[in-house]
């Protein structure tokens, strides 16, 4: 225990009663080895007059400062899903091009060189007894880059793994309805979930498609009709003619899953069952 | 049933079910009659314990010190039959759920601070007449010591001890019986254990010895 | 040992003296357990006249089995630093990549963050005992991430040791007046070490710059004064007026060297003497 | 000096020097005195066994299995006064040095094999006076004695044991002692360390027992 950091007085002890910003500081910061009737204390130092006027300022210190460090520490929590979210791409991008070396390299010794990924975890893996003749053949260099493969891979699983448990915990909502991982792409290309839930539905619409937009302000092709949301499988999985309806229904869910998430922080496991039912009458009938 | 229901808790007909309930602002869709609502035991350790009777020495107004509040299903309804209520939580998350129970009761305090690092709220909480201990760390019995300081001379430790927070692969009976041995500065009056309704959970009832 | 592959006669039984192709064929894969006075059965079995023709048929065709083997396993060894030069520009790419990554999300935690493959390994190194406060704040997938990127690092450094190594067993000429990395550039460039060797000295000039060719050759820009070889000292330490001159004269050297590695294989150091001359006249006097 | 040369080679004044010394094209740069090229005894082993007057049972004209001809400096003496010379060398990128040697000797037998198998060329190599072994692999004592089937009723092992090869760490003496023991079926007929123009190298004259 650090004695530097322990008083043995109580939080409101200096602390200006109309000043909230040093009372909040009081609570977040200040410690003490034991506790003591501070209500009591607090009548007796002037801090306030009467004990019920204590527990109505102490509500609403406490309350107030709770607030602000969850929110804090949600913003940290939707900094890092951001981050894992590129790391991600990033890892499952250069995983996908050393493959492909490994692929075009280990062709140059089998007859039968496989592709991707998978095939790169092979031949990191490639320690059977039946294979030895093979294992022989297999340069040192090109085993050691396929287990770079191998570990970036699991890297890319292990990121993935983060944004499914972490999202769910400040996006609810949205998470319920994009799936983690989507809901993470869409915090992390509007820039936060303050960003995102103040976003338009027509912009959430779009997220991802900037490039697209871009090229259709310029004259140079047709409106785009979704962004990222297009993996959804309520978009990409609706006959074309109807997905830039569906593509619109479940932009304006996922903003309102995006803003109760932000402002309050309720599950609404309503915005599914409209969700689905929504998306089940446009592929039924197109409205 | 041996113990008496504290005053403000009551067994009410809901649906024709006859259930505990408290008076107060509704949480998690329980149901409610007038100012009524049902204290769901299913989700509640301490709605359990009451509901079996244990005595737990509650007879309301107590001033209460909370540790591992979560999002307040349980706080909920001690803050509509306790006193100044003081609820630590240190998950961001659940705190937010939290704090919308604190909203209507003016009488709950809540405080995102580590159960296991007492000095980071002794400031704050007065000495109180009940711990309720529902956290799910490791080293519950270290928890449940480190916080007598906080007892009146006659107080009570309600804890619920959860097996697995300990150790997954453990036989919850020697769980049980090592936070019965760790405990120290206690007298344990009671214990319990809380299946069906909550599977390897031990409620325990204790008082500071001095 | 295998008893299928171990007959006990002599490499020339069952060849016919007229046919190269069979009589190296029986010396490359033939076998026996023991040896035996083979020149006498040779002469026995009617295989040769006398003594002295054996030897004579033996010295050309064990001659000429080595020199094929030699030019296979060379082929190979080719191969072989062609994809490593590739892998290794292929992971120090995604090593950099990964590392901004690692940048740009350490950002997030400290004040300070550095950049670059050296910041990701110091992130991936720290365990040190004084910084615990920093290491717990320290994301544990941000330091598996960093840690990626000093595997890819040290992959890199790996594939660069043993294109160091191989490069010039392979072409010792080229090797040494390159460098056994640009050596082993401009072989992956022309695809082979006997391409690299058929080339002309302008064309090898040019080798890493078909872009710039391209564009010239559209009219979209000037001719390109030198490809790959410009990271050689002689020219880009050359001043710019005389860096066309040293690309040329480099380019030339390279060109012969590269022909006498194929070839011939010899070491001759006097290339290099030759060149530095070159080089010092050109940097004197421009020509 | 108590060793006699072979028939072939002698030694001559090169540049105001006494120098061993063959007939043959040269090969590696040495100095040459008409058709004589002087024998660098700081770059062969061989050279060095005969320059101190080892016994090797060398007389000229015998036929010769060389084992780790390498790129050939040594080889291309042997040829130039031995007769049937098998060079066996299993790293390509010498072989091809080893050609040039080749090309000016007919009696000089290229062979890309793996001296640890003789199978793989005991169809070609007829029985040999000399084995002349300068292996750079671990497991020289094996080489010596898989090979030993080669060597005719009378003929030598002129073997060098580099310590480096089968241990970087040990020391050359416990080496030179493992090599010695583990040869088997020859008879050790002398031992010399050629320190300094060879540091760690241990040169052996050995015949086949039977």
């Amino acid at each position: 225990m650090n004695e530097d950091a322990v008083s043995d007085s109580g939080w409101f002890r200096g602390v200006d009663p109309g000043d909230g910003s040093s009372a909040r500081h009081a609570i977040e910061h200040g410690s003490a080895e034991s506790p003591a009737a501070w209500p009591d204390h607090a009548v007796e130092s002037g801090f306030v007059d009467n004990r019920s006027q204590y527990y109505e300022v102490l509500h609403d210190v406490t309350t107030a400062v709770a607030r602000t460090q969850v929110r804090e520490r949600e913003g940290t929590d939707v900094q890092r899903i951001i981050h894992c979210v590129r790391a991600m791409d990033d890892v499952e991008r250069v995983a996908n091009e050393l493959a492909e070396r490994v692929s075009a390299w280990a062709g140059a010794s089998f007859d039968d060189p496989g592709t991707g990924i998978e095939y790169a975890r092979e031949i990191a893996d490639e320690t059977a007894a039946d294979s030895e003749d093979r294992r022989g053949a297999l340069d040192a260099r090109l085993s050691s880059l396929a287990a770079q493969v191998r570990a970036l891979d699991d890297e890319g699983q292990a990121l993935r793994d983060t944004i499914e448990r972490v999202t769910p915990e400040v996006a609810p909502n949205v998470s319920m309805l994009a799936g983690p991982v989507l809901a993470a792409r869409l915090i992390a290309l509007a820039g936060g979930l303050e960003t995102l839930a103040k976003k338009p539905s027509g912009t959430v619409q779009l997220l991802g498609a900037e490039d697209a937009l871009f090229a259709h302000l310029s004259g140079r092709a047709s409106s785009p009709k979704h962004g990222i949301i297009y993996v959804h499988e309520y978009v990409s999985g609706t006959a074309p003619e109807h997905r830039g309806t569906a593509a619109r229904a479940l932009a304006g869910k996922l903003t309102i899953a995006a803003r109760i998430d932000h402002y309050s922080g309720d599950r609404r496991p309503e915005l599914q069952a409209e969700l689905d039912e929504r998306i089940a009458r446009i592929r039924e009938r197109g409205d | 049933m041996t113990g008496t229901l504290p005053t403000g808790v009551e067994r009410r007909r809901f649906d024709s079910n006859e259930r505990l309930a408290t008076r107060g602002q509704p949480v998690y869709g329980e149901p409610t009659d007038g100012d009524w609502r049902a204290w769901d035991i299913r989700r509640s350790k301490l709605g359990a314990m009451l509901d079996r009777g244990m005595e737990t020495g509650l007879s309301g107004d107590e001033t209460v010190l909370y540790l591992g509040a979560a999002a307040g299903t349980t706080v909920s309804h001690v803050a509509d039959f306790a006193g100044p209520t003081y609820a630590v939580e240190f998950a961001a998350r659940p705190v937010r759920d939290l704090l919308t129970v604190a909203d209507s009761r003016p009488n709950l305090f809540v405080l995102l601070k580590d159960a296991r690092k007492p000095e980071a709220y002794a400031h704050v909480v007065e000495p109180v007449d009940v711990i309720v201990q529902d956290v799910a760390t490791r080293g519950q019995a270290r928890v449940a010591n480190e916080n007598r300081r906080f007892l009146k001379q006659n107080g009570r430790l309600l804890a619920v001890v959860k097996a697995r927070s300990e150790d997954v692969t453990a036989d919850p009976t020697d769980v049980f019986e090592t936070f019965r041995s760790q405990l120290e500065g206690y007298e344990i009056l009671d214990t319990e254990r809380l299946d069906p309704l909550h599977d390897d959970h031990l409620a325990v009832v204790a008082r500071p010895t001095w």
